[in-house]
């Protein structure tokens, strides 16, 4: 096992579902030593949903708790006991990060916040997601997926070339858990920053991350071309000027197809047999053909509608005119260019057996992103972890676990 | 503490559109010295996607919110001369980031293993649509076309299962982009410790596909493909996005539990119809999730939907306005919070735009500059870091190396 | 008699109604187990002889009463019949298998293989009657080097290891609360064995034998000590009134003569309680016992300090204080304490009954309450040979002169 | 897998602990098909419950557990969800027996009183092991088996010799647990008696046991002691009527000996080889023998104190006196005496493996004890019962494990 990027920095997850974890995650991929804290009997709430093997329910083999807890340690804790709180706290003066995204009044119920964490170790760096954020009138508002699209605006302009009855299709949030990984994702860069503002001063910091900004930060042109031009987003088809990169129907499936600027424009020309229409003053240059595009649409999806995607494939790619099939989840786990740069990673595990899953997102190539354990069964490594780093014995895991604490 | 975190970081910054200088426009935010590196013959695109803002600040908006944080030169690199000035820059830098089409920077002679040469511990991140390797590491890609190819354009669809386009255009741009500016914190943070530097290779796809783990898994495990959802839940109902009274509002309520439908019933007056004993259990909800949303439908569009919103959260209720752009930036709670920053930009003045959606507690809010004009810190680069004299700098900017 | 009155109750049957018991048992094991059936429906017929009564209605001060009762035997052996045969005799064995074929249940516990000397076995009683259910108790099984050997409950506690369980910390091991806890425990596991296979007999019309080994009741009630052998080598020692996880956990004195009460935290909720419930003497803010483990380490120190309080108040008054604040705490019911308890009483676990020799007594029912049956068959203990003459004369039809021939060949005897 | 005593009965086991579980444990060994019904996540509280192999806690291997629930087919459900309540009912239509051990007032409020569950099945036989009963002052008081000990008088007279020291020596509970397992036991016994009053009207019953009367119910001997000859019984050693059945100490650990009537008084006299004291009056018959026991026993101590354990065991065993050495479970479960009686089993378990588990205290003829499958796993058996019995979807598992229904 090379050394990671991320080798020898100590992370405390207590967190469920996907925000906090998938932050875990992407530190623990890179080598981060990351000890997953569940609750007891239960764990994480992402066990119980699914996707499940031939869609039996089973704690151990959720596809969504197995993709998300990868590479990390796992232990169960009740942290609203006496003692469970005392362990947590002893975990965390060994760790350098603790990454959690429970809801902020829940913290301060159990006086486990911030402001009470940094005195058990001041250089602790603690990593908060929450819905709406540490603060604001929001702060204990409840979110989900939905919730989450809706209040950050980004389900407002979803989809983003518009609806044609704007009564029947209502704004639309984003596929299963984007908000949540979208979240995770900004908190780790978050605490990674912070660990470089750590590493100057050796003191702790408080990352204060928030889904609804997270989701709010991807529409920024939208954001900005509102202050700018004071443009009021509608939904309705055509009302936005057309970016002219778009999903056509062909006689087999469907292509995303983008011919809009000058260069692309000619040669996907060409592959219609440069139709008459297309020479009109209409769509003569991009500002014309922005202002007529809905017209062009309608054009060229009379002659793909002729083709299969294979033939519209063929005759762009040669062109370097950026077409791609829309695919299901099906047809990118089989697609061979996927499989020629290696990128599904299979991992064997206790309960579910080979699993696999989507791997790194980008290489680095001196410290890899790799797999080194599955994710853990429900307190696997209490062991190891309360015995092995925090000194207690075999006897008090019993009495622990007995008193519901482990 | 007054410094940032990536203070004496220096960029070297090559990229452009969306997915690119959203990276280093992170790392600028956190401090970084960024140079975006363009030319008047190649300016970034989106320089000019609609209308620049004014004649002193011929940008767009697009542009301004990408780029704030950053500096700015010009140097055409169609001339062997800039590609030694952009060798000498990147002498003095941490990090050298691009995202062309191609493999460009090879035949500019500025590939990583060249790079190496001149700086043993750079950090090299490449982005790009499907990776530096593989059958289409040279094809050029926009995020569309990641995003139909990545499956999440079959999974963002309403009821009627038609793929839709993503949320907003550059959606997997800017996904993709914070998986970037992860990858290259980790590597500084392996360089902090070991003096090593690295290669980056970011593809889109990967990313997209890194960001449906439970659709990717439902077919590698059951080998069946997950049904879009729309507004709705697997598990959850009622689970959507309802009519409200005014022009095209709507509001997002979703039931989790018994004890939330109890508290969704009374806050609606407990309406006949919430007796009918289908929707009394979860299961039976989601069972007429159908006739479930017609009826809350009927409730919300005699409501106003930030107070119903509002109305629901106070009774425990997971709830939300679908907010419009514009609601969003007026948004209460997100000026509270001072998710947006107000940048000066000249000759148009303050502009409100999105920040980044983290807070430090102990160092500064960011550096938020705006975004460089066309060679704007040309001086500063080649004079103060390059140590050029004024003649020399006269000279190239007459032979449109600096250009 | 009086709430017990099954008997009296004919609008509904106890469900063991019409089930008949040919019984051979005596001492503890073999009567609790017939009493069962007994008080459940069935008719015990208790077979003793003048030369074998039943050892314990000859316990202490039988010259005391007239009587062949005592509180012992009677504990034992209410809602039974009793008729005497002496089995040395040839026709007494006779007279037997002519009662197993009309019933259909025989129990036994002697220290050997008694039945079969006396040809009774289960081969030839279920060739008398087919669909016969024959139990046999004793204290090492039926089969095995110690089939033909004697045994008492203490014995069979001993040898299974529970004796070595029961005790003080530090102290020696000890005998079990009640002489014959293996004997009542399996009386129960025998009752049971008996009513499943006349369950099995409903269903399929067979018969069959059961071989219960007092030894063996014991060791399967001792699981846990024996799994965490089995499963880690290790052998528990005595925990006296301590747990393994829980503490406080433990026996606590209190104010009156020889009062004690039992108090049991099971988590941090509780503990707070308990220390509300106290008052929240300075000593509760102690670290040390902040947290389960903290407490469990500390017991010593914190039993002391918890006796500091009880021993100020009633036991009863500390229980039902604790308990009204959700802590588990019960007083140490001495045994005149248990006649009396209010709970007990209200429930109607106690009868009042006369019986015959001790006038009228208040006897221990069984523990169970079935909503829509009688309470029970709680007929007095049957004096020696009492029912003689409903047996054979009313069973067997055997003529006056016939039993009046019997009894002075001493066959009924 | 031959037919057994109770294979045509259908049992639900809400139950949870000690008593409710060896209730359904006992019939489940005979051949009751015993459901039994876990909380989702955490379980039967048992699982947490030790002894653990190598003391490392895991809900699948705890011996606690493991013991109590071999032969039953298990299932989660949290009944207190409304889809949980629905499907318990179901549950219920299709068995003859339920056996529960819940505070009557939760019982109530979660509308499973038997008035209500009667209505969904009139033929149920509806098992209730609670503290103490349904009825009464103390009804909703909790307990554990050191407060039913104590609470039932047990412990007062324990140990049955009395203690040389009342202030120092408390009333003693019962080791192992034997509080809970006699509840159980008795449990089931009132269970087979409540199905043969159906036998005779079709209807069902609510059996009502109190744990502290099954306790009660054991010192039936002492409490005729005191109720008829107002014996006191008093914990002083020599206020304790004295019997003859003694523990004595050898020279290398302790045996326990009976010689309480007269043939086995002359056999043990004979064995000691007819010391003289034996012969004096002070022994002549038993009443005398109890009289001046306290001066016999010193007798007998010093005879066998210069013997071991061995030696005593075997000369009395030789002339059929009841002897035997005092055990731990280390001694019985390597005992030749049960080794040939065949009374352990090893039983497999897919996550404990292969352990040593005491077997049936009783052998039927014709329709013997046995293990037909290990201790389930949580959920094991869902699929099995809730689509293969029920009649559920795969889907509709999904979606009940995610509402965290089952």
């Amino acid at each position: 096992m090379s050394l990671q990027a991320l080798s020898g920095l100590k992370v405390v997850e207590w967190s469920e579902f996907v925000s906090g974890p998938y932050c875990g995650k992407l530190l623990a991929d890179l080598g981060a030593d990351v000890i997953k804290v569940e609750r007891p009997s239960f764990g994480d709430r992402a066990r119980r949903c699914g996707p499940f093997p031939e869609g039996i329910p089973h704690l151990e083999k959720s596809g969504l708790f197995l993709y998300l807890n990868t590479n990390k340690l796992g232990v169960t804790l009740n942290v609203e006991s006496a003692s469970g709180a005392q362990l947590l706290k002893e975990l965390i003066k060994q760790a350098d990060i603790l990454v959690q995204n429970n809801p902020p009044r829940y913290l301060d119920e159990l006086e486990l916040d911030y402001e009470h964490l940094k005195n058990v170790s001041p250089r602790l760096l603690m990593t908060s997601i929450a819905p709406f954020g540490q603060t604001g009138p929001y702060r204990d508002y409840k979110s989900c997926n939905l919730i989450s699209f809706h209040t950050s605006g980004i389900a407002f302009v979803n989809p983003s070339d518009g609806v044609d009855d704007t009564e029947a299709k209502p704004p639309l949030q984003g596929p299963e858990h984007q908000a949540g990984l979208l979240a995770g994702l900004s908190a780790a860069i978050g605490t990674m920053s912070a660990v470089f503002a750590q590493q100057m001063t050796g003191l702790g910091q408080h990352v204060d991350l928030s889904e609804q900004e997270a989701l709010a930060s991807i529409t920024r042109r939208e954001l900005a071309v509102y202050a700018v031009e004071g443009m009021g987003w509608t939904r309705l088809k055509g009302s936005q000027p057309g970016m002219a990169s778009d999903i056509y129907q062909c006689s087999d499936g469907r292509v995303y197809l983008i011919c809009f600027h000058d260069r692309t424009w000619e040669s996907w020309l060409e592959v219609m047999g440069n139709p008459e229409w297309a020479y009109s003053e209409l769509f003569l240059d991009i500002a014309t053909r922005r202002e007529n595009w809905d017209a062009a649409k309608v054009m060229i999806e009379e002659f793909t509608r002729e083709h299969t995607v294979d033939e519209i494939l063929r005759a762009t790619e040669p062109r370097r005119i950026p077409c791609k099939p829309v695919n299901t989840a099906k047809q990118l786990v089989e697609s061979e260019l996927l499989a020629e740069r290696d990128f599904f990673a299979e991992v064997g595990h206790k309960e579910a057996g080979n699993v696999k899953f989507p791997g790194a997102p980008c290489k680095l190539s001196e410290t890899p992103w790799s797999v080194q354990r599955p994710a853990p069964l429900l307190g696997e490594h209490n062991e190891e972890v309360y015995c092995g780093r925090l000194g207690y014995t075999r006897q008090d895991l019993v009495r622990l676990r007995a008193g519901g604490v482990i | 503490m007054d410094r940032l975190p990536l203070d004496g970081i220096r960029v070297a910054d090559f990229t452009a559109v969306w997915a690119g200088s959203h990276i280093t426009q992170w790392l600028g935010v956190m401090g970084a010295e960024v140079v975006k590196i363009e030319s008047t013959l190649r300016p970034d695109l989106t320089r000019q996607v609609f209308r620049g803002m004014s004649e002193d600040c011929p940008m767009s908006a697009v542009f301004a919110v990408l780029n704030y944080g950053k500096k700015g030169c010009v140097l055409n690199m169609t001339h062997p001369k800039a590609r030694e000035l952009a060798k000498e820059l990147i002498k003095l830098s941490d990090i050298v980031a691009e995202n062309f089409g191609g493999p460009v920077m090879d035949r500019w002679g500025l590939g990583y293993s060249e790079l190496k040469k001149i700086k043993p511990d750079i950090i090299m991140y490449a982005g790009s649509g499907f990776g530096r390797t593989g059958p289409d590491r040279e094809r050029p890609a926009f995020a569309g076309i990641i995003e139909a190819f990545s499956g999440i354009c079959s999974a963002n669809a309403y009821s009627d299962g038609e793929p839709l386009p993503m949320a907003t255009r550059g959606y997997s741009d800017l996904a993709a982009a914070e998986h970037g500016v992860f990858a290259i914190l980790a590597a500084l943070y392996h360089r902090s410790r070991t003096g090593q530097g690295q290669y980056i290779d970011l593809s889109m796809t990967e990313v997209m596909a890194t960001l449906l783990p439970e659709h990717v898994m439902q077919y590698t495990m059951n080998g069946t493909v997950h049904t879009p959802q729309g507004n709705g839940d697997r598990v959850m109902a009622p689970h959507g996005c309802y009519r409200c009274r005014g022009d095209d509002e709507w509001v997002a309520i979703a039931v989790s539990s018994d004890e939330e439908w109890d508290a969704f019933c009374s806050a609606m007056g407990n309406p006949e119809w919430t007796k009918d004993e289908r929707f009394y259990t979860g299961l039976g909800r989601l069972k007429n999730r159908e006739d479930l949303d017609r009826h809350v439908q009927e409730w919300t569009r005699e409501q106003d939907h930030r107070q119903a919103a509002e109305m629901l959260q106070k009774a425990g209720v997971i709830a939300g306005p679908s907010s419009k752009v514009e609601e969003v930036v007026e948004d209460a709670h997100l000026a509270h919070r001072g998710f947006f920053v107000d940048i000066d930009h000249p000759g148009v003045g303050a502009l409100r735009l999105a920040g980044l959606p983290w807070k430090l507690n102990n160092v500064p809010p960011g550096h938020y500059c705006h975004a460089p004009l066309l060679g704007q810190d040309n001086d500063y680069v080649f004079k103060e870091l390059l140590k050029l004299s004024d003649e020399e700098i006269a000279r190239l900017e007459e032979e449109q190396v600096i250009y | 008699m009086s709430t017990g009155g099954g008997t009296q109750n004919t609008v509904q049957k106890l469900p063991l109604e019409g089930i008949r018991v040919i019984d051979f048992t005596a001492v503890w094991a073999g009567p609790h187990v017939t009493q069962w059936l007994a008080v459940m429906g069935a008719e015990v017929i208790k077979i003793e002889s003048r030369l074998r009564p039943d050892m314990i209605r000859a316990y202490w001060n039988l010259q005391s009463t007239g009587h062949s009762i005592n509180s012992e035997f009677a504990e034992f052996n209410y809602g039974k019949k009793g008729c005497t045969l002496n089995m040395t005799q040839p026709r007494a064995r006779e007279i037997v298998r002519e009662l197993v074929g009309i019933s259909d249940v025989v129990t036994e516990n002697f220290g050997g293989a008694v039945m079969d000397r006396w040809g009774l076995g289960y081969a030839e009683l279920a060739a008398i009657k087919p669909d016969i259910i024959m139990y046999a108790g004793s204290g090492f099984g039926r089969t095995g080097p110690y089939k033909e050997f004697p045994a008492f409950a203490g014995i069979a506690e001993a040898f299974a290891g529970l004796c070595h369980l029961n005790g003080y910390p530090g102290g020696d091991p000890r005998p079990m609360a009640t002489f014959g806890y293996a004997d009542v425990t399996s009386a129960e596991h025998g009752a049971l064995a008996i009513l499943a296979a006349l369950h099995h007999r409903e269903e399929t019309g067979e018969g069959q034998y059961i071989d219960l080994s007092m030894t063996e009741v014991v060791s399967s009630l001792l699981f846990q000590p024996i799994m965490d052998y089995t499963m880690n080598g290790r052998v528990q020692g005595r925990q006296g009134n301590r747990d393994s996880v829980m503490a406080p956990h433990s026996c606590y004195r209190c104010r009156g003569d020889d009062e004690w009460v039992a108090i049991a935290v099971s988590s941090d909720e509780e503990w707070r309680s308990f220390c509300d419930a106290m008052g929240n003497p300075a000593w509760t803010g102690d670290e040390r016992f902040r947290d389960a483990l903290g407490r469990w380490r500390n017991q010593d120190e914190l039993d002391a300090l918890i006796g500091d309080w009880t021993r100020n108040h009633a036991h009863y008054e500390v229980a039902e204080m604790l308990q009204r604040v959700g802590v588990m705490a019960g007083p140490s019911l001495k045994m005149e304490e248990v006649i009396q308890d209010r709970h007990l009483r209200e429930r109607g676990f106690h009868l009042d009954v006369d019986q015959p020799g001790l006038g009228t007594w208040c006897l221990a029912a069984l523990p169970w309450r079935l909503s829509d049956v009688p309470p029970g068959n709680y007929e007095h203990a049957p004096e020696l040979g009492e029912h003689n003459e409903y047996v054979f004369g009313e069973l067997l039809s055997m003529s006056a002169e016939e039993i009046a021939r019997l009894e002075e060949e001493q066959v009924i005897y | 897998m031959s037919m057994q005593a109770l294979s045509s009965l259908k049992i639900v086991e809400w139950a949870e602990g000690v008593p409710g579980p060896y209730c359904g444990k006992l019939l489940a060994d005979l051949g009751a098909e015993v459901t039994k019904v876990e909380m989702p996540g955490c379980g039967d509280r048992a699982r947490k419950r030790g002894p653990f192999p190598d003391d490392i806690p895991h809900p699948e291997r705890s011996g606690t557990f493991l013991y109590l629930n071999t032969n039953k087919l298990g299932v989660t459900l949290d009944v207190r969800s409304r889809t949980g309540a629905e499907v318990f009912k179901r549950l219920i239509e299709g068995a003859d027996i339920l056996i529960e051990n819940h505070p009557p007032s939760d019982v109530a409020r979660l509308g499973f009183s038997y008035e209500n569950l009667k209505k969904v099945n009139p033929a149920l036989v509806m098992t209730s092991i609670t503290a103490f009963g349904q009825t009464g002052p103390y009804c909703d008081y909790s307990t554990c088996n050191l407060v039913s000990f104590h609470a039932s008088g047990m412990a007062y007279i324990n140990p049955s010799d009395g203690v040389d020291d009342i202030e120092q020596e408390p009333p003693l509970m019962g080791p192992a647990n034997q509080g809970d397992l006699v509840a159980g036991l008795t449990g089931a016994l009132t269970t087979m008696s409540a199905v043969f009053a159906r036998r005779m009207t079709g209807l069902g019953q609510h059996v009502d046991l109190s744990q502290q009367e099954a306790l009660v119910s054991m010192t039936r001997h002492q409490l005729g002691n005191y109720t008829v000859e107002q014996f006191p019984w008093l914990r002083a050693k020599e206020a304790r009527r004295p019997g003859v059945s003694e523990v004595y100490r050898c020279s290398n650990g302790l045996v326990y000996l009976i010689c309480n009537d007269e043939r086995m008084w002359e056999r043990w006299v004979e064995a000691m080889g007819n010391p003289e004291w034996a012969m004096t009056e002070l022994f002549a018959d038993r009443a005398l023998r109890r009289e001046n026991w306290d001066a016999g026993k010193a007798m007998v101590e010093e005879w066998t104190m210069e013997r071991t354990v061995e030696e005593v065991v075997r000369l009395a065993e030789a002339s059929r006196v009841p002897c035997k050495a005092i055990n731990t479970v280390r001694e019985s479960v390597h005992s030749e005496l049960l080794a040939d009686r065949g009374h352990f089993v090893d039983i497999h378990h897919g996550e404990a493996g292969n352990i040593t588990y005491p077997g049936a205290p009783y052998k039927l003829s014709r329709t013997p004890w046995q293990v037909n499958r290990p201790a389930p796993l949580l959920g094991e058996h869902n699929e099995e019962v809730y689509c293969g019995r029920l009649g559920f979807t795969r889907q509709d598992l999904t979606v009940m494990r995610a509402q965290g229904v089952i």
